[in-house]
């Protein structure tokens, strides 16, 4: 592999590990923050590609406009979502929520096959991202997916200040560590509650709208994302936006490296890593925090 | 200790019973239905002691199954039928084995953490049958001559199959009661509530749950062995986190902590799913089955926070509103 | 004499009415088709379209194959080879079918074949490629109305090294579809005096493919051959078309790359060129008559490859039930009707291989706007090798 | 038991622990001598809870020496700890509330069993555990209250059963800590006759908050200011040290 080639491939590893970033953030959030082994992430991503598909015509197919009301329409869908199914689970075993939200899997995939159909589709990205760079001697490098990178970017940063620098993030994380301390300082837990699931959710779907022009939408396509979530979030560390952040990166990497160097064994990296760093560091590379 | 209360000796003696009639009144397809249940059954029972007893929430329970249904395939000869009377040992060992490996690792970590590294586990595995020749890649391999033993014990015929399966659930389900009930059991049961007090008490806990965890591994490996002889066909699909996941769903639907759960979640799981798929009842809106199978659980999860073994007490309730006890789990 | 020829008679006599009464009682009774195909997940819409294209061939002949009305029966596979034989052992053992038509998945129809070969039920795969089917596994009563990976593959090696392409690199998911299809490209390409520089794959469904192609700009090959399909194939074009590569290192696949998904990849594959058993604007009257049925039949629906799959699944099942009487037992006589017939089928017309695979034109075609317009008959009746198979 | 020179069961050497830079335990030393019941008191993040977790084995020391009945016991695990006579209770409940008082008291006396692996025998027969568990059940008082779940207990009723749970496992030196917390008057009462019964058989090591129960029990008090040990001495001494005086009493 001569520099240059090497370079690109260092692009298209830190380009993927910021999507994967994007696409696992809002588990981070419900899963870290609430304790719910989300199932049903994959299934919000994939609301989100296909809402980028369905919303689009309703605004003219103005993509940032579908963006934003796809967003409006996932936090009221989270906000509903949590006081329907999730508010009186919270006392019960975990694995209560496990169940939920492997049935809301099914519900989910079933109305999109009603609703929308079992059609592959594409979406065109806008025409001011439609553009290419050139890379290298023969390569280019979409506009668009430098776009998505810095909004993962922009996103990731707006999560840290969030998170480390307002009221509501304090008590978020203080939720997080003791559910009945933050109660007892007269906190309504169940409201923050559902403003992380709400968040999460709207998180989800945003990925997913701003995937789709990448990825294309087909059926399915939320399960094949959310396994790769999950070894993300867990090897950042539960509950860590930064580690979530880093682990995103470093699978980012051995995806990419992987698939060159290794293709043999390409489909296995991610698992051997998460099991080497789990038993190296049995809470994630980066506690809570 | 579960003291049998009547109601539940009962039900038990019931549902076996029934299992040992129903190839009487069943057709072929029956007969084949309820093996495969069986076998999910006790595929099912072996993650309860996981999940349900110690608090193991394993996240790669099919890799097991996997070992133990390929190895029923590669170390039977090619060209003959072989004899299950090492066979099923020896697909149970191989499972144990990796088991051994899987958990001496994993059980390290605690928490969600465990729940990923299983997976992690179970995902590598899975890697090595799907994307090598060694056990057929993609497509999978067959079994060609299923094993038996002379032409008294033929696993191939599907009656004989079906009592030898049912033989393996009444033997696991015994097993695994009469396990719970002595030191070891116990032991698991304190560590599930309180490891910390446990260590203090004295118990070196990694080993109980390291026992716990290969004795798991090693029923799944058997259910595995008795997929491979059902089927004569075997993939890596057998090994996905799907079906790590439908298990975890079988036995939180029926209930945890209860081994009666993990049969009643098991036969319930895909009772649902085929009631569903009917196109008898739902006409062509049978394709849509998934969505009848996803409310169903949500109400479960909403309305029976036991699951489906607290339904008699949820009726109960609604018919006389009061509360009664039948799940007392200690005396 | 009189006695041997009274019972000459007698024996007759009773033969015709043996053969009457019971081609009534066969009359009476329909034929049970049982449906094994995708209704959920990522093949919904293949498994969709074979159900429509089956369906409208019995139609047109009134509902009846042989002389005998059409009964329908349907199970989900979900795609899932570790469900596969239950899923077939349902439709033979409690629904009675005679006839199983199914599936996408290879891995699903691998499963199913072992247990059609055991039971000796009929069984049309109307999609799965896979060489096994029609290879190790094939028997009297197992018939593919699709291709299998090995062909489109085949003829496009021929066609790549006609146009003088001399180095090319394959990329394609590992797996067993996947494999066969290179393999087939292999065999021609380097028998023609290609060299294939290297294979690139990834593990199934992975879909993120930026790594590999910058490995392919890396290696400069003259061409690149690939199998993808669906969401993989619409995500492949696009990555490879935004990458540049589409104008400098020309791209070449087996047809599926841009089999219903030409829409989705939205303009991206526009002058891409692939290899397939069928293609648009293919001028022959059947096609036209086919095209028109199904687009009144099925209200918004375009006719594609699967559709045509399925259609000619059903027949093949008429010709046999046809030579038979309706008679789904005489497999035999069956299997013979089917492999002498010539079937005239949307794709043009073609036979039926010892194997059972069918012996095909391979088209090449090139995508235009939402067509894969056929260019040229790329490998004239290509017949599978058949690897394997006792019934060569 | 009273002989010339002391019965020590326990001892830490200058025990030394540091969390990153904060030091929580500074070169604490102490003895635990059979037949006294000897009291650590302290303010609030004194490290009473820290030292306890150190003598128990649930968290090795960044320094210092731990001899359990006169062997070097420092780097030996909890359970290894537990099973050479050591016995702790928790100052949050850590009692099986599914489980009967009975139960709990087998389950913890059933660690001494040499064959757990043994898995076809009920363990309710087995007659070792059951007859440490009654022991201690009667030790401790629960006597009427066997057979009812732990969960169902009164809070004074559950820190007794905590106090029997370990007295299941046969110790020879108990680590209580805060064995009064939330308790009534009478519950009190109750707990400081049994831990006066058990001193003559035990060493114990009392973490407790009710000064007016530690002076009435203590033979002996050490007094912990921020991770150091300030006095250690018997208790009407203590009352009339002056450095405890301003640094913990004065501020009671």
């Amino acid at each position: 592999m001569d520099l240059s080639t090497f370079l690109i491939q260092c692009l298209n590893a830190l380009q993927y590990g910021l999507l994967l970033y994007l696409v696992a953030m809002g588990l981070t959030l419900i899963f870290g923050i609430m304790g719910v082994i989300n199932l049903a992430h994959g299934s919000f991503y994939m609301i989100g590609a296909y809402m980028a598909f369905a919303l689009a015509p309703m605004v003219g197919g103005n993509f940032y406009l579908t963006l934003i009301l796809g967003v409006v329409l996932a936090v009221v869908l989270g906000y509903v979502l949590e006081w329907a199914f999730f508010s009186y689970l919270y006392d019960r075993d975990h694995l209560q929520q496990v169940l939920m939200t492997y049935g809301l899997i099914l519900v989910f995939e079933e109305l999109r096959s009603i609703l929308v159909g079992d059609d592959v589709h594409g979406i065109q990205p806008p025409e001011l991202l439609a553009g290419t760079l050139p890379l290298g001697d023969i390569m280019t490098y979409p506009v668009y997916r430098l776009f998505v990178s810095g909004m993962c970017i922009l996103l990731a940063l707006g999560m840290y200040y969030v998170f480390s620098r307002t009221r509501l993030g304090m008590m978020i994380r203080a939720g997080s560590v003791n559910r009945e301390m933050v109660q007892s300082l007269g906190i309504d837990i169940q409201f923050l509650y559902r403003v992380v699931f709400a968040a999460g959710v709207a998180i989800a779907v945003l990925a997913g709208m701003l995937a789709a022009p990448i990825s294309s939408v087909y059926p399915g396509m939320g399960n094949q994302v959310l396994i790769i979530c999950f070894v993300v979030v867990v090897i950042g560390g539960i509950g860590s936006i930064r580690g979530a952040f880093f682990a995103a990166l470093l699978i980012g990497f051995v995806d990419t490296f992987g698939k060159v160097l290794v293709p043999e064994a390409s489909g296995v990296l991610a698992y051997v890593l998460m099991a080497l760093i789990l038993l190296w560091k049995p809470n994630g590379l980066f506690k809570a925090g | 200790m579960h003291t049998i209360s009547q109601g539940r000796l009962a039900f038990l003696l019931l549902f076996f019973a029934g299992l040992a009639l129903y190839p009487l009144i069943a057709g072929e397809y029956g007969v084949d239905f309820v093996t495969k249940i069986m076998i999910y059954a006790i595929l099912a029972l072996s993650l309860e002691l996981l999940v349900g007893n110690v608090g193991l929430v394993c996240f790669g329970q099919a890799a097991f199954f996997g070992i133990g249904a390929y190895g029923a395939v590669l170390l039977s000869p090619q060209d003959a039928s072989a004899s299950w009377l090492w066979l099923l040992p020896a697909c149970v060992a191989a499972a144990a084995l990796y088991a051994l490996f899987v958990g001496a690792l994993s059980l390290r970590t605690k928490g969600v953490y465990f729940i990923m590294v299983t997976l992690a586990f179970a995902q590598m595995a899975y890697y090595v049958v799907h994307d090598t020749p060694l056990g057929g890649g993609t497509d999978g391999i067959y079994l060609y001559f299923k094993p038996g033993l002379d032409s008294a014990i033929d696993l191939s015929k599907p009656h004989t199959l079906y009592y030898f399966t049912l033989v393996f659930l009444v033997w696991t389900f015994v097993f695994l009661a009469i396990l719970l009930r002595s030191h070891f059991g116990r032991a698991l049961a304190g560590i599930k509530i309180n490891e910390q007090r446990m260590l203090a008490s004295g118990f070196y806990t990694y080993p109980y749950k390291l026992a716990a965890f290969i004795t798991s591994g090693g029923i799944a490996g058997l259910a595995g062995f008795l997929f491979a002889v059902k089927d004569g066909f075997v993939n890596p699909e057998m090994m996905s986190w799907h079906l790590s996941g439908a298990l975890l769903i079988m036995i939180i639907l029926g209930g945890l902590g209860y081994l009666e759960g993990a049969l009643i979640g098991a036969f319930a799981f895909i009772f649902l799913q085929e009631f569903f798929k009917s196109d008898a009842i739902f006409g062509s809106f049978a394709k849509h089955w998934q969505l009848g199978l996803g409310l169903t659980i949500i109400a479960c999860v909403a309305l029976l926070p036991k699951g489906l073994i607290g339904l008699p007490d949820w009726i109960h309730k609604r018919l006389y509103g009061e509360k009664r006890i039948i799940t007392e789990k200690m005396s | 004499m009189k006695y041997k020829q009274m019972f000459r008679v007698a024996l007759l006599a009773s033969a015709l009415l043996g053969a009457s009464l019971s081609a009534y009682a066969e009359d009476n009774k329909p034929i049970k088709v049982g449906f094994m195909l995708p209704a959920t997940g990522t093949y919904t819409a293949l498994g969709n379209a074979i159900e429509n294209g089956f369906k409208l061939y019995v139609s047109e002949q009134g509902g009846k194959l042989g002389g005998r009305t059409i009964e329908y029966v349907k199970v989900d596979d979900e795609s899932d080879p570790a469900k596969a034989t239950d899923n077939i052992n349902k439709l033979i053992k409690s629904d009675k079918v005679d006839v199983v038509v199914g599936t996408v998945h290879s891995g699903v129809a691998a499963a199913m074949a072992k247990v059609a070969k055991e039971t000796k039920t009929l069984l049309f795969v109307p999609n799965a490629g896979a060489q096994a089917i029609t290879g190790p596994m094939c028997a009297p009563n197992i018939f593919r109305s699709s291709f299998s990976n090995w062909q489109p593959g085949y003829a496009m090696g021929e066609v790549m090294a006609k146009k003088g392409i001399k180095k090319a690199v394959t990329i394609t998911w590992k797996y067993a579809a996947g494999d066969e299809s290179i393999k087939g490209f292999k065999d021609s390409f380097t028998k023609n005096g290609g060299e294939v520089i290297k294979d690139l794959n990834l593990p199934f469904p992975n879909v993120e493919f930026q790594a590999l192609l910058t490995e392919i700009a890396a290696l400069k090959p003259d061409a690149v051959y690939t199998f993808f399909a669906g969401g993989g194939a619409v995500k492949f074009v696009k990555d490879y078309k935004a990458a540049g590569l589409m104008d400098k290192i020309p791209l070449y696949g087996a047809g599926f790359l841009t089999d219903g998904t030409l829409e989705a990849q939205g303009g991206d594959a526009e002058g891409l060129q692939t290899a397939l058993h069928y293609a648009d604007k293919l001028d022959n009257p059947k096609d036209k008559a086919f095209r028109s049925a199904y687009e009144t039949a099925y209200k918004d629906m375009v006719p594609d490859v699967y559709a045509v799959q399925g259609y000619d699944a059903a027949q093949m099942l008429g010709i046999g039930l046809a030579a038979t009487n309706g008679d789904v037992s005489k497999q035999a006589e069956l299997a013979a009707a089917i492999e002498k017939a010539e079937i005239d089928s949307p794709r043009g017309k073609f036979t039926i291989s010892k194997a059972h695979n069918p012996v095909q034109d391979i088209y090449l075609r090139e995508a235009k706007g939402k067509e894969n317009v056929v260019v040229e008959v790329a490998s004239k009746a290509l017949a599978d090798p058949a690897t394997g198979c006792p019934l060569k | 038991m009273t002989t010339a020179t002391p019965d020590i069961l326990l001892q830490g050497r200058d025990i030394t622990q540091r969390w990153g830079g904060l030091v929580a335990i500074n070169q604490v030393s102490i003895a635990l001598e059979r037949g006294t019941i000897h009291a650590v008191i302290g303010t609030n993040g004194a490290g009473k809870s820290t030292l306890i977790n150190i003598l128990s084995g649930e968290i090795t020391p960044t320094a210092g020496k731990i001899e359990l009945l006169g062997k070097d016991a420092t780097r030996w695990s909890q359970p290894r700890r537990a099973r050479h006579g050591l016995g702790r209770s928790y100052q949050r409940n850590t009692i099986f509330p599914d489980f009967t008082v009975f139960e709990n008291c087998r389950l913890a006396a059933q660690a001494q069993v040499h064959r757990p692996w043994i898995w076809w025998n009920n363990a309710q027969k087995c007659k070792i555990s059951v007859s440490s568990a009654e022991s201690a059940i009667t030790q401790a008082g629960l006597t009427e209250a066997t057979d009812r779940p732990a969960g169902l207990l009164s809070h004074g009723q559950k820190r007794q059963l905590e106090i029997a749970m370990c007295l299941a496992t046969r110790p020879e030196v108990l680590l209580l800590d805060e064995p009064l917390a939330g308790m009534g008057a009478e519950e009190t009462e109750r707990m400081l006759a049994l831990l006066n019964n058990l001193k003559a058989n035990h060493a114990i090591l009392l973490v407790e908050h009710d000064m007016d129960a530690v002076f009435r029990i203590a033979d002996k008090i050490t007094v912990m200011v921020n991770g150091s040990v300030i006095a250690s001495d018997t208790p009407d001494q203590i009352r009339s040290n002056a450095d405890v005086q301003t640094a913990y009493l004065g501020a009671h």
